[in-house]
């Protein structure tokens, strides 16, 4: 199995073969000293050359998230070989911001209309969350497109509250 | 001693009081919102009782339901921990009215401490020295700016109900106080349900310094040293230490005998916390008496080695204190790091949500009070405080040390913990030093270094555990493939790679 | 200070090294045996190096491995922890041979004590009180048996290079001396390579307390108070504690200073524990030196307040020990109980195998040194011990509360432990008043009162749940049945029932 | 769904019944005030009448082991419905005991041979496992019929070791 790793602007080309009874593992093409065995756990325990590396690896589409002793990657795999099948991020069009609600909470003030102009880190919204009230600010600067909830609403997860442009 | 106490409260303060009952040989009873039915505290318990549904004006600060739950159980006591009704006295009274002993101090004390004004007014009579500001409820942003002007900016809006940092409001210059004053009124009448303020001096860089007082209804009260609470955010307490690395014999002596002097003015029975500013001088004032167990207990209890919880029971059970002041030594130093279901990354926004692992330190030095389990769903509708993590050492720094590495130990995943932030600041070299003020945690995230590029090793093994777990869920995916049996198409794969060597 | 430690370990006790290091900024390195590898302490270190197969006479005993695995990874010392190397004097000559430091005493003070006979003479000579016995090994059976005619049955066989019970035992009358004599002999040949042993005088229902000791280089010692070791199964420790209930300041002392003139008299350095028999009526004699790191150690650093395997890697690093006798205070008492994968119910005998559940208890005053974590295989080679429980109470009453409150918490499922042996061990009421001596347990064992039958209403519950969880299981059987949604049989079932009503 | 769970020489009819969107428990024909739930963590809480029950409940075949804050319960479930196909359990002819291995080990000593009459508890064999020497006794007295390993030998979990009459 042959993998593009990429990290933040680094790729990472990782082979991994299937020997006798072993896996022999290429990075950028050489063979690498490494040990490695999927815990009871569901953990990887990673020995590259005597240094332990233990390590959850978590997919969601392309992109997995490697948690461990060593810190954390935010890492996207891509396959040249095209095994699996491309999830197409849904990307928003030039300049148009989308906010989404990160929690469920209830939308105590909105302190923006449609039209208005507004300044990087500017408050927006203020939705109230377990117990805290919390402030939504601006990504970016920009014009208010569209309010997509009113004061006293309750929101889930995951709901449009409204877009930047 | 009782035979049933129940607990009224969830979390992590209701897991800990339910141990401190078993050690006791009490049979702790849990009572439980709809949004609770799962939690830990409930499992711990030997009996349970639901009090309602999920927001807690309708379970866990309801008074009838739970003294209800109380007469169902035949509970003798109830212990109300932090929080909720912790500071009622309503609660307290009709606890009282209804034949059930509150593990705290009376409907009376609580009352008096509980407004700080009056508070405030009191002490000032009995010789403690206070922060300069009002002494009775503001009636009016009016009024608010008289006083502003008199005592000089900045000011600080408290609640008069208050605590917890709900209904604060730092105020830098006139043209901000009618918002603010607005703003802390609104959040203390939701908090409190008393949108009554006062006023203070703003102290610059301060320390918020804490002394644990013990009293009996016997006359006999003492102290058990002081706690560092400098480190907040937002008003709430981020790290707490004991002892404090400002303070020595002498001024813990002299915080002691004003704290004892704060429980005697109001009768006090039970634990309780008299809370201080202390400026860059070394000068301390009264802040606020807090008339319940505190959240950041434990390190008091390893420093000194007394269950307060235990104390506790024991005193609402009528016993004498068992301690004298002679008997309080300090050993060591000890810290705790509040646990929160938060996302440091996005300004500590709550992160609630399934805890998909769970592996809490363990070995010398640590305690960990905590409230969840793996599994289990952080719910959206209470404080998201998962944990607490105390570490003990012979010395500050062995303490820090023993902090650092308990964090790395520790892996929760699921949701979005402040652990990672924790790792940060217990190496900061301000931190390090004792160098602590209530602006601390303000300046540590502006200057909080970016996080350096990983070792080119590290980043190599995280990846090829990106390519493991590929290929582990590739193999797992419909069709018989296994690591050792290969497929059609990785075995066509292989062929083509063979054929055509290794690109580089 | 060290920059990387190796630990010649493995389990508990390795991660027990483990912490320490990295509580001291020094970057732990782990060995392991191809059984080892998915073991804790693997995963904790920041290195590990494959030393062998399973056999610890391949791997965690082959004294070359270990060092050519400190020479790869520029390990500048080794902790050998307790057991394995520990003891081994020819291990301590070869690291000194290669200029690696051996966390622990020199070869030579190792030797002297290793061999118990010569031991027992050299101390008489120093004025140390001894059991009456032999003081070199036994050429012969006969020689035996004329010894133990001159002092009188019952007699004890030891090990000459002995330890932990293995190689020892008890005669009773001259016809079992023959054939205890071999059994001893062949045990030792296998345990330590020597089949050489001794004889001594077997006291009646003795205590079995024991003092450590900690020395440096520069020719300071200090004594850390006692544990009572006395609850012993088969000349194996179960539950250690410390202090002793039965010792009082001035036996304390009078064992401390001898325990010293014991270290000195070998030139002893680090930490290393003196063992004494007491007798009823508070006479103690020398047993032996064990020149190690204890399995029972966590006992004595909660009670003194001090982290022993720190000062071990201070002492070997050659810095001079930061505390004199006066700075040693206990407060408090501990308990330490092991967790042993093993049966109780079939005569404690060893029960490997996977780890299905891990719960460990939490919060105040405990602490677990623990081995293993949950879905890991306790693999067949090593030692069955898997954790150690241990309580911390401000007097042994709390302590045991504690205790007994962490076993209720402790759930370990897939294999069988003796957790539940400790929980019977600990609602004793002998054990609560601190009868103790080494014949305890087996008296314990002898009186222990058959389970009380259950009560009616957990019985119920217990059916219950057996029936929820026979329930779900059909639910998820093959077919889209689950709780909510029926299968065709499950509503065949429920229309057949209505039919014909509940029977009765 | 009605089941009988037997504990010692006690049966316990249990019937749980489907109600809308909550079952109702009957014990002993009786329904009993009894909220459960299946925790996140496989385990069963239930309440009854206020009392917490905390317990996992382990199947194989028609025996299971509950196991909480209650105490350890061994047992068995019978189906009178049929619903499972009934486990044969595999009985010894009559008088005829079975010694297997425990664990895995090694055998170090063999002190009985066929045909020897042994006493109740006498020692049959000593087997090293887990750097322990341990004797297996007999469990009743009788006549060995047959010894099926030899001093020095490896044995794994569930070998056969030998038979008393």
């Amino acid at each position: 199995m042959e993998l593009e790793i990429r990290y933040e602007d680094q790729v990472i080309p990782v082979e991994i073969r299937g020997g006798e009874g072993k896996d022999t593992v290429f990075v950028f093409g050489k063979e690498v000293s490494c040990d490695w065995v999927r815990l009871p756990d569901g953990r990887y325990s990673i020995l590259v050359d005597g240094r332990v590396f233990d390590m959850t690896a978590e997919l969601s589409g392309e992109a997995c998230l490697v948690t461990g002793n060593a810190g954390t990657f935010h890492l996207r795999i891509s396959d040249p070989r095209g095994l699996m099948s491309q999830s197409v991020a849904e990307v928003a069009p030039p300049g148009l911001q989308r906010l989404v609600a990160e929690m469920p909470g209830k939308v105590l003030r909105v302190l923006v209309k449609p039209g208005d102009t507004v300044a990087y880190d500017q408050g927006l919204l203020v939705i109230e969350a377990m117990k805290m009230q919390n402030e939504i600010r601006a990504p970016k600067s920009g014009v208010v497109k569209e309010v997509a909830v009113s004061e006293g609403r309750a929101v889930s997860s995951g709901d449009f509250l409204l877009s930047l442009e | 001693m009782f035979r049933k106490v129940l607990i009224a409260n969830r979390g992590e303060i209701a897991v800990r009081i339910i141990r401190a009952c078993r050690e006791l040989g009490i049979s702790p009873v849990a009572v439980y919102s709809e949004a609770d039915r799962a939690s830990l505290h409930v499992r711990l318990a030997d009996e349970a009782y639901l009090i309602g549904p999920p927001p807690s004006t309708e379970s866990y600060l309801s008074v009838e339901r739970i003294l209800h739950a109380a007469k169902r159980s035949g509970a003798e006591a109830i212990h109300p921990g932090y929080g909720f009704l912790a500071e009622n006295p309503g609660f307290a009274q009709a606890c009282a009215d209804s034949g059930v002993v509150l593990i705290g101090p009376s409907a009376a004390s609580m009352r008096r401490m509980g407004n700080k004004t009056e508070a405030r007014s009191l002490l000032v009579q009995s010789g403690v020295a206070v922060v300069p500001g009002t002494f009775e409820p503001l009636k009016s942003v009016e009024e608010a700016r008289e006083v502003a002007r008199r005592i000089g900016y900045p000011v600080m809006l408290k609640a008069a109900s208050g605590g917890g940092g709900k209904g604060m409001r730092l105020v830098e210059a006139e043209n901000r106080l009618p918002l603010a004053f607005e703003a802390a009124s609104s959040e203390a009448q939701r908090a409190f349900s008393d949108s009554a303020g006062y006023l203070e001096k703003y102290i610059a860089r301060p320390r918020h310094i804490e002394i644990q007082v013990l009293a009996d209804r016997h006359g006999n009260a003492i102290f058990l040293g002081e706690r560092e609470c400098s480190l907040q955010r937002r008003h709430q307490k981020v790290l707490e230490e004991c002892p404090s690395p400002v303070v020595d014999d002498t001024l813990r002596l002299r915080m002691g005998e004003t704290a004892l002097s704060v429980a005697r003015a109001v009768d006090y029975e039970n634990a309780g916390t008299v809370e201080f500013l202390v400026d860059q001088e070394g000068n301390f004032y009264f802040l606020e008496m807090n008339t319940r167990l505190q959240v950041e207990h434990p390190v008091t209890e390893l420093v000194a080695g007394v269950d307060l919880v235990h104390e506790q029971i024991r005193i609402a059970c009528g016993h004498r204190l068992g301690l004298r002041q002679e008997d309080i030594g300090l050993r060591g130093c000890a810290l705790e790091c509040r646990i929160y279901a938060e996302d440091p990354e996005r300004n500590f926004f709550p992160s609630p949500g399934r805890i998909e692992r769970l592996v809490e330190p363990q070995g010398p030095g640590l305690r960990v009070d905590s409230g969840v389990y793996e599994g289990w769903e952080v719910p959206i509708h209470y404080d998201p405080l998962i944990a607490k993590l105390v570490a003990f050492g012979s010395d500050r720094l062995q303490a820090i040390a023993r902090m650092r590495r308990a964090i790395q130990e520790y892996c929760i995943q699921g949701i979005r913990t402040n652990l990672d932030f924790f790792a940060d600041l217990l190496a900061d070299p301000e931190f390090q030093a004792g160098r602590l003020s209530t602006a601390f945690i303000e300046e540590f995230l502006g200057r909080r270094p970016p996080k350096p590029a990983p070792a080119s090793q590290s980043l190599r093994a995280a990846a090829v555990a990106a390519a493991l777990a590929y290929q582990h869920r590739e193999a797992r995916a419909p069709g018989p493939a296994s690591r050792r049996t290969m497929s059609p198409w990785r075995r066509a794969l292989r062929t083509d790679v063979q054929r055509r060597g290794w690109r580089r």
